[in-house]
């Protein structure tokens, strides 16, 4: 990997040469922060950008995606893939972590989701080093950090007048090093100046080993337990960057129609529902069983990375105020 | 928008507004084609997702009409329906969506003149308020691959 | 694992619908024949007993099916019973239909485990459908690779048993020893009375090195297991094929899974050692 | 009503409930780890050390009953939950036998969104008239008055109108009219303005249906937004979509919700749900002269009807002349 040093001015003449993608940097709107689809010119000198309450997952896995058209009784089909070039900027590093986890889904396994793939390829993700801990962060809290790349394109470190910039995308950097003070061939971010990075003394969350968490299935009593607050709502699946369940329904109009994506949460009852009226997962129980170990032990069990980033989304967006951290430490602790 | 004809759907009552209406047609009244009739059991029997579905897939107008109060075939079925509608007809105009587009009215078997004014009415007063954009669906990719496909 | 037919696995694969047929008296269940409307496409679709399809139909959605045909014939078979929106629309699809394909999905039975053993292949209620490719195929190809094969096919009344054409001709087949029964006693029914799980019990059937297939109803898969453990059969050496919800069926929509296996994926075929540490969510 | 005194009297009562009537479960509020109280349900009486209730209580409790249908429920109610309760056994879903409620005279929820940048602090508690927020360690201390809910500022029965139990304490009082102060401000709009208002509230609504989940009146089976037979509105959070979901969810609310805020509460995109909700409510009142949850026994407002109910249909209560023009 490549770092380079610039000016805040050169690094921006940089991006211009980025004219053919589209730019999207996070914006406030009343009191949510989105990211919007900004001119070059417009991208703050500063390059301060809030953190977004909807994660990027909105621009890789939208809330609604045409999949193809069809017209009914007849063999006539018209995918729809999305390759306009984006350069998103103002991330956070839990929030590329977040596209690993979902790249892990819809890239590897035997399947390619070519829907997903095309708008991946067709991004750059520049994140930028976190200033200081939102009060719902924890990603320290599972080993992860306000200051690592976690396979973004590349991390922007704030130098007070200059920005040291960890490029792992190659075509970027080569465009940087144009315009670069410096530039240094590295392994990983600790032998890179990365600028005043926040830190703070943080117990770590007790995140078993995948295969550890498999007898908990089994305890129905755990789950009762953590199950009592929840209401069985989708706002956590929905804001969550690595939730990525989804479901496929037809829209017609007339002769013709076409067969969309949309979210799904494990958290409804249509979820798992079969047409012979049995549910495998009928309570909230299962369901929260099925939410909490699909991030902490069947992704790390099947993808070698946790599902979890440490985020805290879920933490604001809960009716129940229900904290997953809280439930990591209780599932530890639980002797049945 | 002169030339705009409006699309209305009207759940008619069988017992009465059906008939009505199917008086108006024998007795030779003129009244506009703009009107689609959906002959329902009872105007009790409306449900108001009905009215936002039509609307929502197109519809301009929308009428619901039953047997006056005090008539109906199954004795309480338009005074369950009286409540029901008013409360939702004024949700409706709350929410910005415009007052012309949903109407509710009482035409007995034998009003076939008045079923042919109030469709006079109704498509006047819907023309007035010009084409649905309030709470219509997104069509425009679906008719663009229409027009492809045929 | 198959080979994606095309880049987009989600796009259905054209089909015309040859011959349509009712399984049942009641006419709740309808067997299908489809072939596909490009060439070449037949001999790319390669398929083993036990995988499954989904099968779309534009503007109402898709639902998955087990093949009920075996690799050898040249139309594709799959047996639907009315259920919910799409498998009504189904019901009412005629010859010359065109509908969409996707597959083959999910893995299959494990053929050359079997080879040199006893299979004791249990079917209750329509779950016949990947059982009887599996037998079919078993018949025309590999027979003599095993030694014998018992099947045990039930159902609530004569009228709901499936294939009645193909039990006709399986009865006088010796390299198989058939039984078939019904839950009670119908006028002019000449086979055996009584449920799936006790007429296991009753069937003399070596069970010494015994695979058995069983797909049915969560309750009769549940009676029936105690029932051939009791036989000596151990849990790795009985195979089923597991029902579930499912939209994507590449394992990607995250919601068809059993612990960390999806079963459209994974499965939906597996031996019950493997779902012995699983959770009981099926 | 300091924090202290409430807390006590509520585990006694709590433990009273289980040992003397039998209860089963018991639905209250435990401290979550931002402070704020989250629902909980407490299966036996030495679990109940740590059940809570205070300014933070923004659940409505009723809201849970449906996990534990067919159980002996203990439940704390302040006046907005038991009037759900009184709607819930009207409408047959729950058996006044079946229920212990332990009353709670209410001072008032704290709004979240009211809270604003101070959402993510921690809460401490409330007490007399305030509450204690810990942010960047340092303690503040706020009137309470400032942060209610607006359904809880305008709330006319604070105080339980069924309960078993009864804590000490004194309800709020002085209702203001703020849920009908924002009813007229979007009256006072035109037509376009008001649709524009209400377009803008579908567009930030993702669907995740926790205004849904949080109602004690939504417990149907099967929602209408699961049908596909037919399929009234496609799962895309679309504009037009959401406002067939908001506008249907209000209208089937109508005549049945209490105002207890519960809903705006849950919902995390800030979509202005009371505003439609308390429309409706001033609506029926005003045709039909009916407040919902007062007595056990009376019917749903649009479950009845009166014979000289206000008749706005076309060819109804119009003069003779009219109505025989030809």
């Amino acid at each position: 990997m490549l770092y380079l040093k610039l000016t805040r001015k050169n690094f921006l003449a940089a991006l211009e040469s980025f004219s053919d993608y589209q730019v999207y940097a996070p914006k406030r709107t009343e009191d949510k922060v989105r990211l919007k689809e900004i001119t070059i010119l417009e991208l703050p000198e500063n390059l301060q950008f809030e953190r977004c309450t909807h994660s990027a997952k909105e621009l890789f896995l939208p809330p609604e995606e045409t999949l193809f058209y069809f017209k009914r009784f007849s063999s006539a089909q018209k995918p729809l893939l999305d390759e306009t070039k984006r350069l998103i900027i103002g991330l956070r590093p839990c929030d590329a972590r977040a596209l690993q986890v979902l790249d892990s889904n819809f890239l590897q396994g035997g399947f390619d989701d070519p829907y997903y793939r095309s708008r991946r390829e067709n991004s750059l993700v520049l994140t930028i080093a976190c200033r200081e801990f939102e009060k719902t962060c924890f990603c320290d809290a599972l080993g992860l950090g306000p200051d690592l790349l976690n396979g973004a394109d590349a991390i922007i470190y704030d130098l007070g007048d200059q920005v040291g910039v960890l490029a792992g995308n190659t075509v970027l950097a080569q465009r940087l090093q144009a315009f670069a003070l410096e530039t240094k061939e590295v392994e990983n971010e600790t032998q890179v100046d990365r600028g005043a990075v926040p830190s703070r003394e943080v117990e770590l969350l007790p995140v078993k080993s995948p295969e550890e968490y498999f007898p908990l299935i089994f305890q129905d009593k755990l789950w009762e337990e953590i199950e009592s607050a929840c209401l069985g709502c989708g706002a956590c699946s929905y804001l969550c960057p690595t939730c990525y369940c989804f479901d496929i329904t037809d829209v017609n109009l007339g002769p013709v129609g076409k067969r969309i994506r949309t979210y799904d949460s494990c958290m409804f009852n249509m979820y798992t529902l079969e047409a012979s009226g049995h549910n495998p997962r009928p309570t909230l129980k299962e369901r929260w069983r099925q939410r909490f170990m699909h991030k902490f032990s069947y992704i790390p069990y099947l993808h070698g990375l946790l599902g979890c980033t440490g985020c805290g989304r879920c933490l604001e967006a809960c009716p129940s105020r229900i904290d997953i951290r809280e439930v990591v430490k209780y599932v530890a602790t639980f002797t049945g | 928008m002169e030339n705009f004809e409006p699309k209305i759907i009207a759940f008619l009552c069988n017992w009465c507004s059906y008939a009505g209406a199917d008086l108006a047609g024998v007795s030779r009244f003129q009244y506009p084609a703009n009107v689609r009739v959906i002959r329902v059991p009872c105007s009790g029997r409306v449900n108001p997702l009905f009215v936002l579905k039509a609307l929502y897939e197109g519809a301009d107008g929308v009428l619901v009409s039953g047997c006056h109060p005090g008539d109906c075939h199954y004795q309480s079925g338009n005074y369950y329906a009286r409540r029901r509608l008013e409360v939702f007809k004024k949700l409706l105009e709350f929410s910005g969506i415009s007052p012309a587009r949903f109407k509710m009215a009482w035409i007995s078997a034998s009003e076939g003149a008045q079923f042919a004014q109030l469709i006079r009415e109704f498509t006047e007063e819907v023309k007035k308020a010009g084409p649905n954009q309030e709470i219509i669906r997104e069509k425009s990719d679906l008719e663009e691959f229409l027009n492809e496909s045929r | 694992m198959w080979q994606p037919l095309q880049d987009n696995p989600y796009l259905p694969i054209p089909m015309r619908v040859e011959e349509v047929k009712f399984e049942s008296e009641d006419r709740s269940l309808k067997s299908l024949w489809l072939s596909f409307l490009a060439e070449g496409k037949r001999e790319e679709f390669r398929f083993r007993p036990g995988q499954f399809i989904e099968l779309s139909i534009p503007g109402k959605g898709e639902s998955p099916f087990g093949i009920a045909s075996s690799p050898e014939e040249e139309l594709i078979q799959i047996t639907v019973n009315k259920a919910g929106s799409v498998t009504k629309a189904i019901h009412e699809l005629d010859k010359g239909d065109i509908v969409g394909l996707r597959g083959p999905l999910g893995n299959w039975y494990p053929e050359e485990e079997f080879v040199g053993a006893n299979l004791f292949i249990i079917s209750g209620g329509f779950a016949f459908t990947t059982l009887a490719s599996f037998t079919k195929h078993l018949l025309r190809e590999w027979s003599d690779r095993v030694k014998n094969i018992d099947l045990v096919s039930g159902a609530r009344t004569p009228g709901m048993l499936l294939y009645k054409d193909l039990l006709e001709e399986w009865k006088n087949n010796p390299r198989l020893n058939l039984y078939l029964t019904v839950d009670r006693e119908f006028p002019g029914w000449t086979g055996l009375v009584g449920f799936v799980p006790d007429i296991v019990a009753k069937v003399k059937v070596d069970f010494e090195n015994t695979y058995a297939l069983i797909c049915g109803p969560p309750i009769m898969i549940r009676l029936t297991i105690p029932k051939l453990l009791e036989q000596g059969i151990p849990k790795n050496k009985i195979y089923t094929s597991l029902e579930r919800r499912m939209k994507c069926g590449i394992g990607k929509c995250g919601r068809c899974n059993i612990g960390p296996k999806y079963v459209c994926k994974d499965g939906p075929i597996f031996n019950f050692a493997e779902l012995e540490n699983l959770p009981s969510e099926y | 009503m300091s924090l202290g005194e409430i807390t006590e009297e509520l585990i006694a009562k709590g433990r009273e409930a289980f040992l003397n009537e039998g209860i089963e479960v018991l639905l209250g509020f435990e401290k979550s780890s931002s402070g704020f109280l989250k629902p909980k349900a407490f299966f036996s009486p030495d679990s109940l050390k740590t059940l809570r209730w205070d300014a933070s209580a923004s659940t409505n409790l009723a809201a849970l009953l449906p996990k534990y249908r067919g159980k002996k429920i203990g439940i704390l109610a302040p006046g907005c939950v038991s009037r759900s309760l009184v709607i819930l056994i009207n409408e047959g879903q729950i058996v006044r036998e079946k229920l212990k409620v332990i009353g709670i005279p209410c001072p008032g929820v704290i709004d979240r969104r009211k809270l604003g940048p101070l959402k993510n602090s921690y809460f401490l508690g409330s007490k007399g008239g305030k509450f204690l927020l810990e942010s960047d360690n340092q303690i503040l201390e706020l009137p309470l008055e400032e942060y209610l809910c607006d359904c809880c500022l305008s709330c006319r029965y604070p105080s339980p109108v069924i309960y078993d139990y009864m804590i000490q304490g004194k309800s709020r009082e002085g209702a203001t009219d703020a849920l009908e102060g924002r009813v007229k401000k979007i009256n006072s709009l035109s037509e376009i303005e008001r649709l524009s208002y209400f377009q803008d509230q579908a567009e930030k609504c993702i669907r995740c249906y926790a205004c849904r989940q949080a109602c004690p009146m939504c417990y149907c089976e099967s929602c209408f937004v699961e049908s596909s037979e037919p399929r009234w509105l496609t799962a895309a959070p679309t504009i037009p979509d959401n406002l067939i979901w908001l506008l249907t969810r209000t209208y089937h609310l109508a005549g049945r919700c209490v105002e207890c805020g519960a809903c705006e509460q849950a919902c995390p995109e800030g979509v202005d749900l009371m505003s439609l909700l308390a429309w409706a409510k001033q609506t029926v009142s005003q045709l039909f002269n009916y407040t919902p949850g007062l007595e056990i026994g009376e019917r749903p407002a649009l479950g009845s009807f009166s014979y000289d109910d206000p008749d706005f249909f076309w060819g109804g209560g119009l003069t003779e002349e009219k109505k025989c023009c030809t």
